[in-house]
């Protein structure tokens, strides 16, 4: 079963910790990682997609131009035939301290399926998209 | 591009300089000459270098905040802020992360887009775009020395613009700027851009003007040992004094021991000194300790306990000046306000150290000792590949991983070095990857972090990297298992 | 009353029990038999005792706050919202003013208005009043130990409606709550009285329960010199040990420099030790550090600093527990989310620094030796004057000024030392008064301050006193001339 | 001419350093400072001034029962024939961090001249008084 799934900091991004510790962590939880790193455009993003069949594209943003970073993406997405691809994005999506709640209704009006606050822990993403993927952790290499 | 650790030739310098005053438009109004003469009328209230060295005479820790937004005006209102309302000593302007990609089109977007929704949507201020003449409105509109705080690769215009603009202080440097900051530019090639702006601060110096350098400290700000955050700090420095700079301040981002912050601030300056007498560089020589620089705790009255434990490192350190962190760091750019409390939090601490002092206690002599002869073995190392050349040496030695930094994004990074706590807080190195060290010291490493492993009942291995990652984020310093 | 220090005997004692308990309603239901049955109950995690020897054991700093209001409820809910949000260690109630002036119609017309205007009008958590089975409702619907501290000159009443209540600490002492709070009320009475609140304590120990004391070290609050305090609480701890007290927390109040902090704790740990081994009194031994008792800085950032700094200097210190500020410390009694902003940020500090330590170097161990110096000559002064009976000396010794503590409203107090910062920040005598002091000791103080005055470019005076009270209100430690 | 004040810390209140440091402010100011103390009552206030023909009554209040204390004092100066001494009060007059313009407003309606915020300086009310009893700096022993 392909659990093959991209994972990249957007954008002129440069943030590298929290991007080796989500590899690590989606990489012991048994998923397919491909992580093409910190400044990644979205044609990257899509391309890595395409090439490895992945099922799900995981989006990194720290640095505050996330809202203007990610705008397009779910277009792209569609056009690149990857519709069923679910995205996710985390980090520090926008400038400052924001209620997060409209943090996330702007993301997901987008197209992203989930969004994460700041500092959210790789555990509860892990846990969502298996849910998301219906992975039965029985089924996985760990 | 044939780098060389040479002062660049004249010829060389302004041939090149023809090019980069094209990148964007604004590099049309640079001219040197005039710029030398707004310069020389830049008052010693203002000058980056006159304030330091003041500073240092009188054992002073100076307080720098962070901060930049998207509009000349709005920029303007929040220095002014952060220097009367915090009583910032020096003021910062951060510089929008477009700018450094050199993406000065999507700057313009942002500048447009701010301006529209009356919001700052840039995470910095786009100094290129901005130019010259707004250069000048800013030191013109504030009372302290301004500097330029970035992580630009290919800084040579943006150099070239805060100079003539009269900011006397530009941080940065052809590995810090690089190795942390991007992921596939060559060393080669920020080496020698970096040549090009310590050149330029070299000869506002034979004109007379002061200019401060500083190489970017605390690299990934992430479990960085001093001795390799020390190791390019003193390499950067040796490099820029052969352009020929003058005045140069030296950083460190605090690791969390007192004892090893106030060791590592310590070995920084004498074993730098050392080096610039052993190369016959006459250079004034200042600190810079950065409050923590790895993941904050969101609660900001945590928040303000690491920046006050940051700021009492600084302080027994005897660092020339800090950098400021602020109560909302774990979650984005800070308000104005939020700024202001993290000065002020900052400067209380400073206040009430002052006077006061550690003495150099045997563990800690020894822990100074560890660093320097830790940080020797690097350097020494990288004038060795370089075959004498430090400039060929560093591309050699982060080839070689003789020089890595860990958590880099930079595929010329080697990546193969971990570091993690030992038992008492101190980042030690739990693997050397390919860091040059003798039998001695590698012992001591693990045995400090074997006797970690048995406090804590587990093997030493990359689990206690990770707990280390984000332990202080969780309100802790040393990531114990729970 | 024969004031004595010698344990009160059992007929004595019961007598004068029977009036106290009538001082207030509430008294009738303490039964000593049915409180020792529901004290035996109360769980290990709610024993302070128990807690404290652990903390002690694991070399943990624990943190407790300050807090009490007028109603039962809302102080249940403050109660348990500072353990579970803020995480404190350990409870305090606070009690209010009228409490502590015995004045419980006052209490009763605050509990009233506090009813009808829905929120507390009193300053504190009215203990009498509320009697033993409120007490008993607070202990029941909490996780940690809980403490009475109050300030109460006469808290016999007190003492027995708490203990009863199952609050396994009671905060105070004949010498410690009186001086710093009272006018006229008499030492002889304080000293008796709280001779019956210790040999309550020593009761309970007697029967097999846990109950621990701790005198208030840090007196007024306000320059007090280490040598005055510790005398004064290793003088507390005698007169309790002697009424049967086993399980003593002695306390010190921050002076604001590092090494000076350092070593009044460990010169108080480690010389009160060698007085209960000379009087043969087997106690187990505890310390308490309170941050900073002055004047705080209002503005909140500051505040949060010395919270910070405070925290710090617990921890190097190796207190066992560290009583926490709040960022609303200088304009009024917190609101529960400021005072758990005291607390994380506290915790935050002790989790920092919780593995590292500073050694005993030669400067620290200097200053032990001479704060143990000081203390010891005062002590011995004590003892000597009441020819050999402690509780009478402490009366003559204040009568004649060789106890002393500055800025006290008493006036048995002899009010004639003055404190001041040496040019380091320590607290120093810049008058002895009648203090006992060798000249060797006079000498070193003199030259101190004199350094100081140089510095200052200013004679050694009363100036330097005012100035130094208002300094940490204004941001620094030391008072300098502006 | 009489520029004698009382100075005490009214009600339950033990805070003893503003106290003393009032005194020897208002002393050094020229005033003929009565410090009546901590823990002073109603009554004490006004039979010092009674007794010395103060000319201004200085009430301080830290430990937060400041309103109930002071309540009532007006009246008892009037009935003491004190209707023309000035009242002052000062300190952290209240329970908790409160807004001051409320607090102000309050002890003003409670008969106080002027009310001061929690930590200001003793310069302030000293020229205060002086502006208030006509003193002129002059005329004062200093
Ligand atoms: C270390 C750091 C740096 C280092 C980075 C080194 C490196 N190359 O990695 C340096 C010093 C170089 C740096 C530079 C800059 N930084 Co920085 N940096 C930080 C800091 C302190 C920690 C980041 C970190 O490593 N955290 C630890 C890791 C493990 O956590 P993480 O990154 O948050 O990732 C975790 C979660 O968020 C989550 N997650 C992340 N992405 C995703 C995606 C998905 C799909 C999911 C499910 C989860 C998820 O899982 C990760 C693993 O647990 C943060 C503030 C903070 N968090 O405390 C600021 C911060 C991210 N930086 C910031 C900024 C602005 C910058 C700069 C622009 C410069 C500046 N103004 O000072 C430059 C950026 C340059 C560029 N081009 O990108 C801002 C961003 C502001 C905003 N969003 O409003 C922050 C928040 C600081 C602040 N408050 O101002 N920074
Ligand atoms: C030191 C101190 C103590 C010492 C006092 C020692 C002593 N006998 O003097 C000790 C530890 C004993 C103590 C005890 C208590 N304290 Co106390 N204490 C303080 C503290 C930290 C400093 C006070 C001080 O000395 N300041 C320095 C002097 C120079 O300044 P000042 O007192 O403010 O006075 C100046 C000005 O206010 C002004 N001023 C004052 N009065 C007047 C009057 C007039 C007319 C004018 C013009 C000006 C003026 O001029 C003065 C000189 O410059 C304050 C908080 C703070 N300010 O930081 C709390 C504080 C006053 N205490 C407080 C409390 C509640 C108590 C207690 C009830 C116990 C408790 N809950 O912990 C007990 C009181 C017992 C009692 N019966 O009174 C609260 C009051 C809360 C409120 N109003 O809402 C405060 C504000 C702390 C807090 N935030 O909880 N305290």
């Amino acid at each position: 079963m392909n659990n093959t799934i991209v994972l990249g900091v957007i954008g002129a991004d440069c943030h590298a910790v929290g991007n080796k510790i989500l590899d690590h962590a989606f990489s012991k939880a048994g998923f397919n990682v491909v992580n093409i790193g910190v400044l990644s455009s979205q044609e990257e993003f899509i391309d890595a997609a395409v090439e490895t069949d992945a099922k799900a594209i995981l989006v990194s943003s720290l640095y505050g131009h996330g809202e203007i970073d990610c705008k397009g993406l779910k277009d792209k997405c569609i056009e690149a035939g990857l519709e069923n691809v679910i995205l996710y994005a985390g980090g520090n999506l926008v400038v400052g301290k924001q209620d997060f709640e409209k943090v996330e209704k702007r993301f997901k009006d987008m197209g992203f399926d989930r969004v994460y606050a700041p500092g959210t822990s790789p555990a509860e993403s892990i846990s969502d998209l298996k849910d998301d993927l219906n992975f039965n952790i029985g089924t996985m290499a760990v | 591009m044939n780098l060389r650790n040479k002062r660049l030739n004249d010829d060389l310098f302004y041939k090149i300089r023809e090019d980069v005053l094209t990148h964007w438009s604004t590099g049309k109004d640079v001219d040197l000459k005039e710029a030398m003469d707004y310069m020389s009328k830049v008052p010693d209230e203002k000058n980056f270098s006159v304030q330091l060295k003041k500073a240092k005479d009188s054992g002073i820790t100076l307080v720098q905040p962070r901060a930049g937004v998207a509009l000349v005006d709005e920029h303007i209102e929040l220095l002014n802020y952060l220097q009367d309302e915090g009583g910032a000593d020096l003021l910062p302007s951060t510089i929008d992360s477009y700018t450094r990609q050199n993406r000065y089109n999507e700057c313009q977007t942002g500048i447009d887009e701010s301006i529209k929704e009356n919001r700052s949507l840039l995470n910095g201020f786009p100094v290129v775009n901005h130019g010259v003449y707004n250069c000048r409105k800013v030191l013109e509109n504030v009372k302290r020395p301004v500097q330029a705080r970035h992580g630009t690769p290919d800084a040579r215009l943006l150099t070239e613009i805060i100079h003539a603009g009269g900011w006397t202080s530009n941080e940065g440097g052809g590995i810090s700027y690089n190795i942390p900051y991007a992921k596939s530019v060559s060393l080669e090639k920020t080496l020698y851009d970096w040549q090009y702006c310590d050149r330029l601060a070299g000869i506002y110096e034979e004109n007379g003007i002061k200019i401060n350098r500083e190489p970017f400290g605390p690299l990934t700000g992430t479990l960085v040992p001093p001795s390799i955050s020390n190791a390019v700090a003193i390499i950067e420095g040796l490099l820029a004094a052969e352009q020929g700079v003058k005045n140069l301040t030296l950083g460190y981002g605090q690791c969390g021991s007192l004892l090893q912050d106030i060791a590592a601030i310590k070995a920084l300056t004498n074993q730098a000194e050392e080096y610039f007498e052993k190369y016959d560089y006459d250079v004034e020589l200042t600190t810079v300790f950065h409050q923590w620089m790895g993941g904050f705790p969101e609660d900001e009255s945590k928040a303000f306990s690491v920046i006050s434990w940051g700021s009492v490192a600084a302080s027994f350190a005897g660092a020339t000046k800090v950098i400021v962190k602020t109560p909302h760091e774990a979650l984005g750019i800070p308000t104005k306000e939020a700024n202001v409390q993290g000065i002020k939090a900052t400067k209380q601490i400073i206040n009430l150290t002052k006077y006061q002092s550690i003495p150099l206690f045997s563990e800690l002599d020894q822990e100074i000792e560890m660093i320097k002869r830790e940080t020797k073995c690097i350097i020494d190392k990288v004038f060795e590949v370089g075959m004498g050349d430090l400039a060929q040496g560093v591309v050699k030695a982060f080839e070689m991983g003789i020089l890595d930094i860990p958590f880099a994004p930079s595929k010329f990074n080697h990546g193969k070095i971990l570091p993690a706590r030992d038992n008492y807080g101190a980042v030690r190195y739990l693997d050397f990857g390919n860091i040059p060290a003798d039998k001695e010291v590698k012992d001591y490493h693990k045995k400090l972090l074997e006797e970690r492993g048995v406090f804590e009942k587990r093997d030493v291995s990359f689990d206690m990297v990770i707990d280390d990652i984000f332990a202080v984020s969780k309100g802790i310093l040393i990531g114990r298992p729970e």
